[in-house]
């Protein structure tokens, strides 16, 4: 069954023709590709593709089926999109409306002011919370128009890393 | 003798000082706060205490709770490491009033250094190079207007109080002066509660050159040569090295007299380095002393094959040095790379979390100066170093590739790091060819964020490796029955830890 | 210039010569047998060939196979590595014939310095000291009987084509000498398929001393001094130092200058070592020519600061030697300690396996040259070393300490190592005085075998984890619902990759 | 609830008082310890007692619940006895007969040669088979007198370490 997986804004349609052990056989695209592919500690991949020795580290993020794959040169976000993914993104949709509307910060840190309060309408580009981390203070700030819908934590709080801070609408 | 050293500080400082002190036989008492529990420091001392909540004013900068530690543990020294405590003018009075050793030098020391306009001063009077500027306090605004003009523009001006680019303002035009004056003014009141400010010449194409000196207890002093340390983001060195391409034997020379004479000008005793400014044509000026060791003196270490915190407890127990300044040679050379916990892509956003995944460097030339560990999260309520990564080589050509090696092989997952720009560094040409000044990362910034491209194939590769990942997990999900013994499973997760054949 | 190398070899000597590969720009390529596929140096190299089944003589010793890869592969030059073909005549001549360069020496140095009463009539004749003995083959017992008389008891049965302590045989007793050259002969043949031996006299009090050699191509030749390596458990060495502490300043001058005589003897062209055998009174004797890289070579690389496999490459290409013998200094002391895969309280038994867990000694004077990383399982098909710990320090006693704290924090979890075992050769009071010989762990077996036991305290400690761990298990189990979300579980297990608060 | 924990030969009783978090109150015999323990890695653990630090090794071993405990000195084998262990402990009897029936090799290896045939009788010290690894031979001995009763593998196979090899009676 061929499956469709994002690499950053690219779309892939990959299928699996074959596996034995290491050996495997798989389509991306229009491409086929015969390699050695191996797991030698937990989320470090060796790949042997055309005798040519590749180092994967893949990364399991959150929900769904997202990893950031980090190669030789850069690191690329990939989703597998099955079935389950779809629904998460739905309901992540009718959970927090469009995206934009969730700020949040992706470090965990502690809250050193919310210059807004709940019903504030908001601009591109205006602070809504300021996060310290590390003896550095970052600023999250509004990416479109909207009103504060909700504020779920207090200066001074200790926040994870993308946990939801400021709701807009 | 030291039989027992508490060390005040946490990170890869503390383990490092640690280290010398297990192989000097003395035993190491760590402090850690409540987020600290799990850190490398308590793991690795022989004794160690809980000094309190995370933040650091409420544990690693108390000094009553530290020096109760102290007294209970028993301990004969105290060693500051950097930061926290290391340049407390107070924190080492403390320690001399209560008997314990603080290996460092003495409050008269800290305090006439840690105040800018004080050791300017004091190194105009002894006869060392200051950038040309005012040693008096600016009172009022005509006197900075007369003295910008005096000095031509553009100028510095600076609090006295200062450090870390704070109450710092770059001037260029002389309409721009009092609302810098201004701003420097509140910005030193609000950071360090006194708003002293003076003004001194704004040197072109500045490098920072540092000299590492020693000075013991009986008078006697010297320096272990210089490090560059030019390559910095927002006043915060990333990349140093030794010895500096700029340099040259006979500059060299004279910067070593002057860095012994300006420690001996507040009868300095321990480890110690002044910092110069140096202009394109070797014209240099003394900035301003560090009264502690600092994070970069391992690269001093490879070339003059020496332990500098050994020759500190050494000092401080009142040993003579027993280096002698002619016998001191520069073998090879030496790079530091500082390893963050970062996203350069992200304008250098602090990236606390765990680490999931690393795999560290090693081989020849290769010192590793860390703390973290496989399964450690890296709190967000200290700085963001997590290791330091130093090479040494023949020669700068060699230690430079063998840098790049290294960070190529050195992987840390589960947090961003700084690893690939610091990479980016080692392959610029200007960095390659020794031509690079402070501005250098600004001045590059575009070519060490740009983030490569892999080529369709290896884009392909990590696509089939997720994908691959993705429906093992599948299968085994579907694979494995909910009624199966957890012991069982428990037991094969601890035989295979994680390690599966596709 | 050499753009492409293939290393024949797999462990840590492989990774080791690719890492200078890397820093010299040159793709490394690897080659694997069944049981390597997950081994480092796959993972390390640019490309990687599988050349069979997991038995060395079917894959590593495999020649067509590896000059085929080679080909393949288009690689310019093969580096050997130890052990495995390094020291095989025919493959360096094959290498010459299929036009790859060969980076070690001529067949003709392999094979002159391979026989062992070749070599030593080769060293007779250019004026090299050698053990007194025959410089011929024993062909009848009348022979061996009055060589024997004539040099004197205790004596010393060699196989020339030996190596390793097979096909020897050590005589006290006039009595004992036929049956032990029957013996001997019967091994050498079983061994090596040759039952030519010879006799030496027994030198009382041994110590292996062995001199690190460089020469080129045109002719020149330069010794990088000693190492000491009589630290060795059934003729296998254990721990190497630099310099040796029964060396002083002539007697090295004079060793030096024979073992580059030993070298030109052969016109030996690359890296290479003279082993001698030196009494108490530092009389010294050729013992033999290892005709490639030393597993101890690192301990050279730290005291003379030099990348040995760099040289190598570099004289394979024709390059001058860029090094002056005057210009050669030992700075400081070196150490190495064999990290092996055995079980010292079990005879030293094998002990291969899955690497749980992995905490490497780092910091200032720590190389580390390793291969095995966590996950890892160790094959049983090849030798047991699976790391060295190298330790620099200004002198013989920083060396030590600093090798005891890394011996201290390294750990592996999954096998039984020797590491325990190393420290406490490096407590040994004999061994701190730098009072020992080829007899020293045969001598302190008991004091080195001993465990110590923990205080009751200490005792209750493991009890209490062990029974905490189970209880924290149990507790788990009987939480975990069964309908649980097996991709939540997978979710947690990767976010908390099995760190856990109790 | 009291459970007997062994190490090595020393049988002791252990019943946990009190536990919040790291903190740990703990009897071992007659001793009562105030503790704080965290496992930092997997199967590591980091104790402070009395403010002294103590790092701890734990490895999980086969069946029922066998440790292999790595203090600073030495290693430890640490069993705690429970319902289950006491079941196995029957069970294993019952398979095998009395310990040193079952002749086994602890590592890996391949087999070079068995110098004895079911139904040999066999004496305390016979060598039965010798196991090749990492190129050293290690020969397995006879404990007592006995009859080979059963022979497992073959000259030439590869065998697990701890698989049984040659069962005596």
């Amino acid at each position: 069954m061929p499956y469709e997986v994002n690499l950053g804004k690219r779309s892939a349609t990959v299928e699996l023709i074959y596996q034995e052990g290491n050996q495997i056989k798989i389509a991306v695209d229009d491409k086929i590709y015969e390699l050695d592919l191996v797991m030698v500690e937990e989320g470090i991949y060796s790949i042997l593709l055309n005798n040519r020795s590749y180092n994967l580290e893949l990364i399991r993020n959150g929900v769904g089926r997202k990893y950031t794959v980090n190669t030789y040169l850069r690191s690329y976000d990939v989703e597998i999109v099955d079935a389950e993914t779809k629904y998460l993104r739905s309901r992540e949709k009718s959970q927090f409306g469009e995206a934009g509307n969730r700020i949040f910060s992706p470090m965990p840190g502690k809250v050193v002011s919310i210059p807004v309060k709940v019903g504030f309408r908001v601009k591109p580009g205006q602070t809504l919370i300021i996060v310290s981390a590390m003896k550095m203070e970052s600023e999250f700030k509004a990416k479109k128009d909207g009103v504060v819908k909700d504020i779920l934590v207090k200066e001074g709080a200790t926040v994870d890393g993308n946990q939801t801070l400021i709701l807009l609408e | 003798m030291i039989k027992k050293v508490l060390v005040a500080n946490r990170g890869e400082i503390a383990v490092r000082v640690m280290r010398s002190c297990r192989e000097m036989d003395i035993r190491s008492v760590a402090v850690f706060s409540e987020a600290d529990r799990k850190s490398m420091h308590v793991r690795y001392a022989d004794e160690a205490y809980c000094i309190g909540p995370p933040p650091s004013v409420e544990s690693y900068l108390n000094i009553d709770k530290i020096i109760a530690v102290a007294k209970r543990a028993g301990v004969d020294a105290i060693h500051p490491g950097y930061g926290f405590l290391s340049e407390n003018a107070t924190f080492s009075e403390r320690c001399q009033n209560e008997g314990i050793i603080f290996i460092g030098p003495s409050p008269y020391s800290i305090a006439t250094m840690g105040d800018k306009l004080t050791a300017r001063k004091t190194m105009i009077t002894s006869g060392i190079p200051v950038i040309p500027g005012t040693s008096e306090v600016i009172q009022n605004t005509q006197d900075a207007r007369r003295i910008a003009r005096e000095l031509g523009l553009p100028v510095m001006i600076k609090a006295s109080a200062g450090g870390g680019g704070k109450g710092m303002r770059l001037v260029h035009y002389e309409a721009d002066l009092m609302a810098a004056v201004r701003a420097a003014r509140s910005e030193a009141k609000a950071a360090f509660g006194d708003d002293t400010i003076y003004i001194e010449k704004y040197i072109n194409n500045p490098h920072h050159i540092e000299f590492q000196i020693l000075a013991d207890s009986l008078g006697n002093a010297i320096h272990l040569f210089e490090r560059e340390c030019s390559i910095q983001r927002r006043h915060q060195k990333v990349v140093e090295e030794t010895p500096s391409p700029l340099m040259n034997p006979r500059i060299r020379e004279e910067m070593g007299h002057h860095a012994v004479a300006a420690a001996k000008a507040v009868n300095y005793q321990g480890a110690g380095t002044i910092e110069f400014i140096v202009d394109d044509d070797l014209n240099y000026y003394f900035l301003e002393m560090n009264t502690r060791l600092q994070v970069e003196h391992p690269i001093t270490e490879q070339v003059v094959s020496v332990d500098l915190v050994k020759e500190q407890i050494k000092i401080a127990v009142g040993e003579p040095l027993s280096l002698k300044q002619e016998e001191l040679r520069q073998n090879g050379h030496a790079i530091e790379c500082r390893i963050c916990a970062e996203d350069p892509d992200n304008n250098f956003m602090p990236s606390p979390g765990l680490i999931l995944h690393m795999t560290e460097p090693l081989g020849l030339g290769i010192r590793h100066d860390g703390y973290v560990y496989e399964g450690y999260e890296i709190p967000h309520y200290y700085d963001p170093l997590i290791s330091k990564l130093i090479v040494w080589g023949t020669d700068r050509d060699e230690a430079i590739r063998r840098m790049r090696r290294a960070l190529l092989a050195y992987k840390i997952t589960g947090i961003k790091t700084t690893i690939k720009f610091l990479e980016r560094i080692m392959e610029n040409a200007d960095f390659k060819n020794g031509k690079y000044t402070t501005h250098f990362i600004e001045d590059h910034k575009n070519e060490l964020l740009e983030t490569e491209r892999c080529d369709l194939q290896c884009e392909d590769v990590a696509i089939i490796t997720a994908f691959i990942d993705y429906l093992t997990k599948l299968k085994k999900v579907s694979l494995s029955p909910p009624a199966v013994s957890s012991f069982t499973k428990w037991k094969d997760f601890g035989r295979k830890k994680g390690i599966q054949r596709i």
